[in-house]
């Protein structure tokens, strides 16, 4: 993934569940609960994952990471029963790319099947969202990303009616032009 | 690329066109074309026709395939298989697009022509989603595309290769890891292919 | 109104106009669909302007209301717009992937092979500095001093070659293998003429270079 | 807890994916202060180590947090190098006040950088040929029609055309233009296509 990529960086800032394995002296602020002024080892804290990478990758790791529940047994059974009927977008918005960072501490490969076998189940959901009538309810349930191809899909497809339906395609201004426009007319009439 | 794009490319192809005037040979760089006889018919490029056409300095001549009874057969064809049939050429849709909303009066039927053409598509639009259903359920990283004409895999652009893109990527992050950790993969899915 | 028979260089045989065309159509459409910048093909550009130039040079002469001066300056329009984007997909191609595409330039540059033009090559380079200029100025000058350095290799952004392509056979070629990135599937897949698939653009980036394929 | 203000800041960005927001120097200004506090606090407890073992997994722990940020800060610039881009592409080399005053002046002064690389560029194409150049901010999309009908939305002034007739574009006047000498001006919003 692109070091410069705003995508990623929100996604790595997802948090999961660690336990500290040494004392941290003057980061007892890592957990919320804890008045101390020093973190001690074994104490268990949820921090985002791009910290959490970097402290289970030093030797000796700093942390060891568990896997949040959305990817422990509980859930991959739902998956794997009908991955259709979960609603994404409420229980894990980066359901995939955070997926990704967590399957290496699974060290049955377990999450990796699940992920796979989510996605291919839940592609016909983006497929019907692409056309739906009520896109609203369709794109509920769709993770982040998921959201993103039913959004790509859904411009192809007006933009293939509109040609259908269409003689001629109208020169048009341009995009950033026309959105700072109709910015700049918000603001005036906010004033 | 957007449909403007392909049509775009499309209206290389050659129509066939009547002019009501006459004019030496025109050379193009894409090639010559004429002598223009007016009442004689002959080849030009189709955005040329079009444009001809638009200034009402010709008719257009509808291709051998824009027929009733050959349409209808398409379509009973394109229903009965459960593969894609071959179409009778690459910008089918382009060139009955351009032809019937330029010069619908130039075609018999043309308000028909246009309803079969239009079913064929739909049902080809359905059977392409059905598709990549199927492609991405079966492994997702290989498909065969036989006689899916340019604007039909436009249509499908990008949604499935970056839906293939992205199952790629989560196989490969996801697994590359675990199986750094642990030496045995619990991995199943093949790369098998699916026939669109 | 002649269009020339033209002349590329002097080993070279001559080619019509109409050919340069279609290599052009052909070379815009592979560009517009790979992931990667594909060899420059500057001599067709040239060599197709020159025709652009001549041609306008003779609609002037010809009365403004001429059908034929419309009909010419319509097609000059369809390519003019061919070369324009041509050209400007390329260069966002060079801006998006600029750090690998200067790296990898030097080295091809010393082998003979560039990809690029000189002036696209100049563009990369220069385009480079200003953003390593920028954000040292705004920010890297400004951090604490192990923070500062400009890491070129990690904000590198690297084509996808692994993205899944539209192709279409121009000939048959046997024996494509779909390597499995896991290793113990491999699949061998044969392109026969005018066969279509959908697949990863690296096992086939050779063939769309060479022009046995046309990504479509 | 660490970067969570560069965060935000990202966040800015992504919400606004179409347009560009104005240059938040004063949020960058806390970030890289913050960082410099942290490099501090590691200065010391670096040399504090030989007493105290356990400070060493501090400082490491800080220094993921300083490169996290600096990560941060880049890709934020970096987004908002993309949209000056898009931005010289869509306004022409020359921007109206109000888009102006949303760049820092490091980002102007790139853009103006980028403005005359890219005029270089493109009088370089075909000048081997005898061409003055080729503008690739045109045709940019396929031809349709030699001459298009148009509605002017502002007052703009006289456009002199090719052939030298000159039209006076005035507020919701219509005209009938060669369409490659009107493009450049309806993708500015000064001119709308009706037909």
């Amino acid at each position: 993934m692109s070091y410069l990529s705003v995508t990623d960086i929100l996604v790595s800032n997802e948090k999961v569940p660690c336990k500290f394995l040494h004392d941290l002296p003057k980061l007892g602020f890592l957990d919320p609960s804890c008045t101390d002024d020093d973190l001690k080892a074994g104490t268990s804290v949820e921090i985002p994952i791009w910290l959490a990478e970097s402290l289970s990758s030093r030797r000796p790791p700093l942390v060891t990471v568990d896997l949040p529940k959305v990817y422990k047994e509980t859930y991959r059974e739902i998956f794997s029963a009908d991955a259709c009927t979960v609603d994404l977008h409420k229980l894990a918005q980066y359901f995939y790319e955070l997926g990704c960072y967590v399957a290496k501490y699974d060290i049955k490969g377990e999450v990796s099947t699940t992920l796979v076998n989510t996605f291919r189940q839940r592609f016909k959901m983006i497929l019907s969202a692409s056309v739906a009538t009520d896109s609203i309810n369709a794109l509920q349930p769709l993770s982040e990303c998921e959201r993103d191809h039913t959004a790509a899909a859904m411009t192809t497809e007006k933009a293939l009616s509109s040609w259908l339906k269409r003689g001629e395609s109208l020169l048009t201004t341009a995009t950033m032009v026309a959105n700072h426009r109709k910015r700049k007319r918000a603001e005036m009439e906010m004033l | 690329m957007d449909p403007y794009e392909i049509e775009f490319i499309g209206e290389n192809r050659i129509a066939s066109i009547i002019p009501n005037f006459s004019y030496d040979k025109i050379y193009l760089i894409c090639g010559e074309f004429g002598p223009f006889r007016a009442g004689l018919p002959m080849n030009v490029p189709l955005w040329l026709a079009v444009m001809l056409k638009q200034k009402q300095k010709c008719r257009i001549v509808p291709p051998d395939w824009m027929e009733i009874d050959n349409l209808e057969n398409i379509k009973e064809e394109e229903k009965r298989s459960r593969f894609f049939t071959k179409m009778p050429h690459e910008h089918y849709m382009v060139e009955a697009k351009l032809i019937l909303g330029a010069a619908s009066e130039d075609i018999p039927n043309a308000s028909e022509i246009k309803t079969i053409i239009k079913d064929i598509w739909d049902i080809r639009m359905s059977k392409l989603r059905t598709s990549m259903d199927a492609l991405m359920k079966s492994g997702g990283s290989y498909g065969r595309l036989d006689h899916l004409t340019m604007m039909e895999i436009n249509s499908v652009k990008p949604l499935l290769p970056s839906a293939m893109n992205e199952l790629l990527k989560i196989q490969m992050t996801s697994k590359k890891s675990s199986s750094a950790t642990l030496n045995s993969s619990t991995f199943s899915q093949s790369g098998t292919s699916q026939n669109l | 109104m002649d269009t020339e028979d033209l002349e590329l260089s002097d080993e070279e045989e001559e080619i019509t106009a109409d050919v340069v065309l279609k290599t052009i159509q052909n070379l815009w459409q592979n560009e517009r669909l790979s992931p990667e910048i594909l060899p420059h093909r500057n001599d067709m550009v040239e060599c197709m302007l020159g025709q652009i130039q001549h041609m306008e040079r003779n609609i002037n002469k010809l009365p403004k209301t001429d059908l034929r001066a419309s009909i010419h300056k319509m097609e000059l329009n369809r390519i003019k717009y061919i070369i324009c984007n041509y050209l400007k997909t390329r260069l966002d191609k060079i801006e998006k992937y600029c750090i690998t595409i200067v790296n990898d330039e030097k080295q091809r540059t010393e082998s003979g092979t560039n990809y690029l033009t000189p002036s696209e090559f100049r563009y990369a380079q220069e385009y480079l500095l200003s953003i390593e200029h920028h954000l040292k100025e705004t920010i890297l000058n400004r951090v604490p001093g192990n923070m500062q350095a400009f890491e070129i290799n990690k904000m590198a952004i690297v084509p996808a070659l692994q993205s899944h392509v539209f192709l279409k056979a121009n000939e048959t070629v046997n024996g494509i293998v779909l390597e499995d990135h896991f290793g113990d599937q491999d699949e061998e897949i044969d392109l026969e003429e005018g066969s279509q698939h959908i697949l990863q653009y690296k096992f086939i980036a050779d063939l769309v270079k060479n022009g046995k394929v046309q990504l479509v | 807890m660490f970067g969570e203000k560069v965060i935000e800041l990202l966040k800015e960005s992504e919400r606004n994916r179409e347009t560009l927001s104005p240059f938040n120097d004063e949020k960058i200004r806390q970030i890289i202060e913050e960082m410099h506090i942290l490099f501090k606090l590691n200065m010391n407890d670096a040399n504090a180590t030989s007493e105290n073992k356990s400070l060493w997994t501090t400082v490491q722990v800080r220094h993921s947090a300083l490169e996290r940020n600096k990560r941060c800060l880049l890709a934020y610039l970096y987004d908002r190098i993309n949209k000056i881009k898009t931005l010289r592409w869509e306004f022409g080399s020359v921007l109206p006040p109000d888009i102006r005053e949303l760049l820092s002046d490091s980002e102007y002064d790139w853009f103006s950088k980028y403005s005359t690389n890219l005029a270089t560029f493109m009088r370089s194409l075909g000048q081997d040929i005898g061409y003055s150049g080729i503008d690739l901010t045109e045709n940019l999309r396929p031809p349709k029609s030699l001459y298009i009908e148009v509605l002017c939305i502002t007052d703009y002034g006289k456009l002199e055309l090719e052939d030298g007739d000159v039209v006076m574009l005035k507020k919701n006047s219509r005209h009938f233009l060669p369409t490659s000498e009107c493009q450049t001006l309806i993708r500015q919003g000064i001119l709308k296509q009706i037909t």
